[in-house]
């Protein structure tokens, strides 16, 4: 059962929303409906869900409805239309005391403006959460110190808000949230004041947190990288409306629409691609043939490099047409000229960590499953085709040199 | 248009009140008195250098060594200018009134806050309790909790209460959203949401409608000092009266002090800098609690200490609370009354002033509810018809002989209006026909009408009353009457036959009984068929004795009177022991 | 430690200011009496309907329907009631005491809020303000600025102008700091980031002062009435001092509508919501400045025109203004007094109410300046003592004969306290005796001393009193008095014989006339020395009698009517037509 | 004369600040002066120049000081220690009057936390700085609808700020110090909400207004690609004191210290680098020499390519290592089998326009400057060796294929 899940949610500002509701239902746009009735539209009818365990990334324009979404999946919005069920629990039609439980225990909030209390010093601003569900004051102050100390503020425990800086403030704002250990967390656009190098930090700590305590978190960013980073799905919103959802791969390579692809066309590809999207189809030979086939086939093939595999197509080594043709003189084998340390990565790499190995290698490096199977070598040209974001990385073809 | 009778009925309600709600004000007095007593005993218990001592050392706990000069220069001042016992006093009061004043007004004003049609609701009440001149309530505040100190507290707190109330409801409103919002995420309860974020950043606000809470409620001492709240207030309001500025000043000058001690004591208990503010609010409610609980305890047992004091067995006494149920003070009848509870050595029976409205109402109440009751009573009156009753009886006279009533005349009204004057002396008839107008008025019907209708079925008796008077032409002439029921029956009934058998303009001028007389005696009204002797009227009877002109009696057979419903098994006032 | 004499530096600094300022004085009540005398007449001059039509539409314009509702039915209702007048006199003062108060307590409340060191100057001093009680510096303020209106708008403003400076200054502070870099960022001058910034984000703040402002200043109106500002507060200390609850609520009533629509008014025209704020600030800016110039206008007009009109041909009408300065109005003196101006046909003549002490304080001013006065006047009294006056002969005996002082006991006194009713009954002195005291206390004697003085001076006299009476053990005794000045003198002689020659405890309860007599008729009290009859004291006497005992006379021989200091060429109340 | 000019400044946060500042002068450190005195130092010692029309770029670790430096620009936080020169006049020492002048006329600011005026409308608060400066209505208003446009809020001047999402609110700030038009603009974070397409408008807008107005801009950041794409130079924080300042290339291919490499370690560096960073020495021949001589100087150098340059070294073609040998045969002359298509780039063009020419040209693409002149040649191997980070690519070295 997914943990999240999102029915036709509307959120309709103004006076009358249910007015607007109606034109927006007979399909009038957002910008007409503002224009005659002065109702702006939030959200327009939005479903998706998401599983436990998974980072949910929500981009979009500027305007385009992040917020309004993430503030009702915790009904800080009431919305104007649809159904939000956490955990099965359709938070909408809940009663104070129930939607106080779910905020409680289940979600916690990191907000774009940050929201802290100018009254309290940033370890009381830290424990607010643990003091509202009662945790007794010894626990609450140990659990909101680690939690400052793993958004690097250790030391900074009794000052006020206003003395410190914007991305400061902003990581109080975390650590208050990730002091709760909820369930869920919805986090609106939490790391847009930090620096490239505090950002990572918290990134892999989110990382890390999905993988140890399967959290689940709803992420709203600008950043693409980030987004691609540590988003196992992205949804793309447009004038409130979701435009494409898919993993970040799917989003960069077939974008739905123009605008999803002028959203994404700035990304570093490197980060995104992985070395199964520009690994090519290896020229491959098995160990009990002689070198005079391997040299064969490669003038065939017109390829200067031939893969040793055996019969379940585990990789031995590679062998070059030089080794070849001295192994003919010399009446080697070629299990005896095989070059054994071929480089080798696994599909899942992304680019960027094949750029070096790549570069210098003499024999393109080889592509090997998690079973030690060969599935295909990285040519530097594929390479650099992929990253042009031209869409031919996929086809696999002989590098024609 | 008619002027809105609001005085009339506002004179109503008040009676209501202090008849119907004697014994929630007593409850509230002792309390309120208790606390007050019990914090001034306190005060005047300890010795002025070990208050100043405390004081001093209190302010520089709390504040910086600046507060601490301020107390001691200023207490000191006090004390040097003798002003240190009515200082005590004043400050008791003052702190209960600011103590109940900041314990209902800050919840009210959180429920403000809170909701948008209390506060629709209570702003407009505001305003009146402020701006409603405390003169107008002082007076029922003492007919309902007696001289003293605690309708000065009461006056101070309707007056005082008002800014917390205020300030508190915009301090709460001006609380950013965002924060707000960031409480609820984290799923506070409203009360959570209220302590630990909206009352700290509302305090600001907050401490500053305290502060003029305070600030109000010492302004308030001075009246207070005029019903009896003894203090700096009246030391100021003599000095005052004797033109003696200076000492005037040096007394204003101890309330002054005294305010911002107080001010800056309670402020600081907050703690008004955000950094040291932390557990300010949560200390402040704690101590203030346990102030409250403490003083409340103190006054309990200052008050149950009194009251023990008091009631004995199931008598006739407890039954109907010590009670007997009185009319308008100034009537003869309750002078009888007093009489009858000292002759009959009632001590520890209590004679309630009220009116002849008031009375009647008390009776229908119990009479309904076939309770216990005991009223002052005379006849003729149509109680006697509705209900079942009966005198108690006097076997030591104290009520005197029967009565009659006389009509009394202006001088010179034989020569001025012959005609009206021949027939007010004519005038004569019994209880029952008296009471034959009463039931009718009792029962709903216009004096007017009532009498009309009785002018028609006795046309007989009317007619003996005019014959061979010649007819006035639309002259006027003012009867003064007093606003008990079987004057007014009687009244209405002279002015129908002179209207519509003698043809003059009647003016009634409904008065109290000491203005009716006078005005007859002063010449400002012509006649009056209202005069019961010799008793209920006596004294103003003999006090005018000559500027007036008795008619001779026009019924006999009245009588006064203990009165119960039959339904109560006693009979003599003597039982009453 | 000797007593600081802060009394006499305060006295001497008031006498200081009396002569060496008093052109200020002078100019400061012409523009104020100017200001007020120009929207009275304005609010005069227009008829009822025309004045509620133009407020209702003004209301509705700024509110919604239900506050032009609340305008109509409050409107309608005052002048059904019949306060239409008074109430115009008292917006005229209430206008005139806000109008001042909010321009010069912004400005002020702005700069405490920019400079921390005035914040800490003014503070203090607003407490001192709001805190010393209004009677001590309307006694100096009548020095100052003479009987009426002026003296009330000035202690108005006083005990009115702290909320707001208060709030506007905390309005202020509370303002983001992030707000103000934005604005400092782009250059603005103080003047801009002031008022584009930080008074309409104060604002909510500021209108809640204001609101107080007004609030205090229309619960002031009855003490205003004491020093002579007619209006509806005059009404109301004139039906409370008749013991007329529903008339005084009444007028109160009308206070209270005029508070609420003064209020309601105010913070539309500023525009509570901050979504049609926009220019609201500014107009109001506009519009207030432009009504302070009208009025101001008005004003000097006004002055010049009276000043123009006013001394002509030197009759003695023309030289007091045709004014007699009275006293409380509840007392008797000033019944017997509007009865000599009818009787003598004063018809141009009016008869201030106020106070007693307001009374002595006008004398004292015109008697240092040897300027002309006509005050109502008693014996015995000190200022015959202290000034050279005279009472004005009365042919027709409008003032009556002389009148005693009686003493009056609660009922069971005798059985009670036996010692206490005995002395009580026996106490009788002379008016001589009395001034004698009296002229002790004036001149800065602590009543208590005295009287003690008296007593030990007179002991063959007490001897008198006391002889045969078995003394008390410290048995508590409960005096009532009204703080004029023979009931102090009396009471307090009173008191020291039954505490120095009866072993009696005796508490005084200073309280006003109503109030002292429903004390002893509710057995609040025990006794008072303080009944004079048969005038001033009639209406109660009535009022309770029956229940109180009356123990005769304890002086003969006093005196009423006008009186005027000797340097004055008059002589007969028939030389004032 | 430089615009701005920032010698020694220092701001200390605390009561004493004096004091802290003597520890400082003894080179006591940030961290030891928070923990033995409490205050903390917010800038320290910092100074640099800016020219008219330069971007600057400030970046650093949350916390290092930025927002304190740039409000020290304009003195909203008064200094320390240390003098601004703006114009050749020390703001520190002006006067109140003096002060106001140049904050009106010369100096806006787009403020981190926006700072909107919430009783104003948005185009009341886009007009604030034109009503401060006592424009008149109608010019004002004129500017201010012309400056929402520009930040593509059109259409939204009546609400009122808490009506707008976070980065419309950021834009609204933006409008609000453009519409004054001042000679320096300062931004603080300016861009921090605004989702990757309008950012990157608004990032053409400022390049525009740099480049047509002359406008000088001190740009807060923490986004690296927006520091490279639009900063003159950049300056990188650390602890209130600049550690490295330069252009964006200088501080990615030459970092002053470990902290400034990990800094911008992940940085998309096919932005950054340019064909001269990547290109290797073309061996290269002259038109007057015969194929067979080309042949062996292949041979000899071990590639496979030769370009063909004329006395100038302006580039005529490529001989491959085939047509040369079928030259010989043939009897032909260089000129004659010369490949005339040879792929060209300008040295100044990043890598990632070089990429899909680069990935498919079967010869190297050459590197010509302005002059025509052949400056490099780009090997796919050089290519992904500079993207990989590593250093060596200055080096220039055939590729030994
Ligand atoms: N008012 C203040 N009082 C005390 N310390 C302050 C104050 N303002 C800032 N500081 C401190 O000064 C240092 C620099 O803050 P600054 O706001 O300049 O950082 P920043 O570089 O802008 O960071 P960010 O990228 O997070 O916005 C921080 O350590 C902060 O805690
Ligand atoms: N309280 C409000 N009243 C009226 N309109 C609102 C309100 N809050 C948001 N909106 C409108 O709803 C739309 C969506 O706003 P939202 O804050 O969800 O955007 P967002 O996607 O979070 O944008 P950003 O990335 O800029 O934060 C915007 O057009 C905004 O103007
Ligand atoms: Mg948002
Ligand atoms: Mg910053």
């Amino acid at each position: 059962m997914p943990i999240v899940e999102v029915k036709e949610l509307t959120k309709i500002f103004g006076p009358e929303p249910v007015k607007a509701l109606n034109l927006l239902a007979e399909g009038i746009s957002k910008k007409t409906i503002f224009e005659t009735t002065k109702h702006t539209v939030g959200v327009n009818r939005v479903s998706f869900t998401i599983e436990e365990g998974e980072i949910f990334v929500i981009m979009g324009l500027s305007g385009s409805g992040k917020s309004t979404l993430v503030r009702m999946l915790n009904r800080l919005i009431e919305p104007t239309g649809g159904k939000v069920l956490i955990g099965g629990k359709d938070i909408v039609s809940m009663n104070a005391q129930q939607l106080r439980e779910v905020r409680r225990e289940r979600m916690a909030m990191v907000f774009q403006k940050f929201a802290l209390f100018p009254h309290r010093t940033i370890i009381e601003n830290v424990e607010y959460g643990l003091r509202i569900k009662g945790v007794d004051p010894h626990a609450r102050r140990d659990k909101a110190l680690q939690s400052l100390e793993l958004v690097g503020l250790k030391g900074l425990e009794s000052r006020y808000p206003d003395q410190l800086s914007g991305g400061m403030q902003q990581r109080v704002g975390l650590a208050r949230a990730l002091a709760n250990a909820p369930d869920i967390l919805l986090m609106d656009e939490a790391f847009s004041a930090l620096d490239p190098l505090i950002r990572k930090d918290m990134q892999d700590e989110l990382l890390d947190l999905q993988q140890t305590m399967k959290k689940t978190i709803v992420f709203i960013t600008h950043d693409l990288d980030e987004a691609l980073r540590i988003g196992d799905r992205v949804a793309l919103m447009r004038d409130g409306a979701i435009v494409q959802i898919g993993t970040p791969e799917e989003i960069m390579i077939n974008p739905a629409n123009k605008f999803v692809q002028r959203f994404v066309e700035d990304v570093d590809l490197s980060k995104v691609l992985t070395a199964s999207h520009v690994m090519r189809r290896p020229e491959t030979i098995s160990p009990d043939r002689g070198p005079r086939v391997a040299l064969q086939l490669m003038h065939d093939s017109g390829v200067s490099n031939l893969y040793l595999v055996d019969r379940s197509r585990k990789l031995l080594g590679a062998i070059s047409a030089e080794d070849a043709s001295d192994a003919i003189k010399r009446g080697r084998s070629l299990m005896d000229i095989a070059i054994r340390d071929v480089p080798v990565f696994r599909p899942e790499q992304h680019l960027n960590e094949l750029f070096e190995v790549v570069s210098s290698t003499r024999i393109p490096a080889a592509v090997v499953g998690e079973n030690g199977k060969l599935q295909g070598i990285i040519l530097r040209g594929a390479v650099l085709a992929a990253l042009s974001g031209g869409n031919e990385h996929n086809e696999s073809g002989g590098e024609g040199k | 248009m008619t002027k809105l009778p609001l005085d009339r009925w506002v004179e109503r309600g008040v009676d209501w009140l202090s008849v119907h709600l004697r014994l929630l004000f007593d409850l509230l007095a002792s309390i309120i008195s208790g606390v007050v007593n019990a914090i001034s005993s306190l005060l005047h218990l300890l010795p002025e250098w070990l208050i100043i001592v405390l004081l001093i050392a209190l302010a520089y706990r709390l504040g910086r060594w600046k507060l601490a000069l301020f107390t001691a220069i200023g207490l000191v001042l006090i004390w040097d200018l003798g002003y240190w016992d009515p200082t005590m006093d004043t400050s008791a009061l003052v702190l209960t009134s600011s103590l109940i004043s900041v314990v209902l007004g800050l919840p009210l004003g959180i429920a403000c806050a809170g909701n948008r049609v209390v506060q629709n609701a209570i702003t407009p009440l505001l305003d009146f309790m402020q701006t409603m001149p405390a003169f107008v309530y002082l007076i029922p505040a003492v007919t309902f909790f007696g001289l003293g100190v605690v309708p000065g507290v009461i006056a101070s707190v309707i007056f005082s209460i008002s800014p917390t109330i205020r300030l508190t409801n915009l301090g709460i409103r001006q609380v950013p959203d965002d924060l707000i919002e960031a409480s609820e995420a984290f799923g506070s309860t409203p009360g959570q949401k209220l302590f630990q974020v909206q009352l700290p950043l509302a305090l600001p606000n907050i401490m500053a409608g305290i502060n003029q809470t305070i600030m109000l409620s010492l302004s308030m001492v001075v009246i207070a000092s005029m019903i009896g709240a003894q203090g700096v207030g009246a030391e100021v309001y003599r000095s005052v009266t004797q033109l003696n500025t200076g000492k005037g000043f040096e007394a204003g000058l101890a309330v002054v002090i005294l305010a911002i001690l107080l001010d800056r004591l309670s402020q600081r208990l907050v703690g008004s800098d955000r950094r040291k503010r932390k557990g300010g609010l949560r200390q402040a409610a704690w101590i203030g609690g346990a102030v409250i609980v403490a003083i409340a305890a103190a006054g309990v047992y200052h008050n149950v200490r009194e009251g023990a004091a008091g009631n004995e067995a199931g008598s006739i006494g407890e039954t109907v609370g010590n009670r007997i149920i009185g009319i308008d003070p100034g009537a003869g009848l309750m002078k009888a009354s007093a009489k009858a509870l000292q002759d009959y050595e009632l001590r520890n029976w209590s004679l309630l002033e009220g009116s002849g409205t008031a009375m009647t109402a008390a009776l229908d109440k119990a009479y309904k509810a076939q309770q216990p009751i005991i009223v002052t009573g005379w006849t003729p009156h149509w109680m006697f018809v509705k209900y079942d009753l009966k005198y108690l009886d006097d076997p030591k006279g104290s009520f005197g002989a029967s009565e009659e009533i006389h009509t009394i005349a202006r001088l010179k009204l034989d020569k001025d209006q012959p005609s009206a004057y021949r027939f007010l002396d004519r005038f004569h008839w019994t209880p029952s026909d008296m009471e034959k107008v009463m039931i009718g008025i009792s029962e709903g019907k216009n004096p007017d009408d009532a009498a009309a209708g009785w002018v028609k079925d006795n046309a007989a008796t009317v007619d003996e009353w005019v014959k061979g008077i010649p007819p006035a032409s639309g002259q006027k002439l003012k009867l003064a009457l007093v606003a008990w029921d079987s004057e007014i029956a009687s009244t209405h009934v002279v002015k129908n036959v002179l209207e519509s058998r003698l043809g003059f303009k009647v003016d009634l001028l409904q008065v109290e009984i000491g203005p009716m007389w006078a005005g007859i005696a002063g010449g400002d009204a012509d006649a009056m068929v209202a005069a019961w002797l010799p008793t209920t009227s006596i004294d103003f009877y003999n006090k005018y004795k000559g500027s007036f002109e008795d008619l001779g009696s026009n019924l006999e057979g009245t009588r006064l009177g203990f009165v119960v419903p039959s339904y109560m098994d006693v009979n003599s006032i003597e039982d009453l022991r």
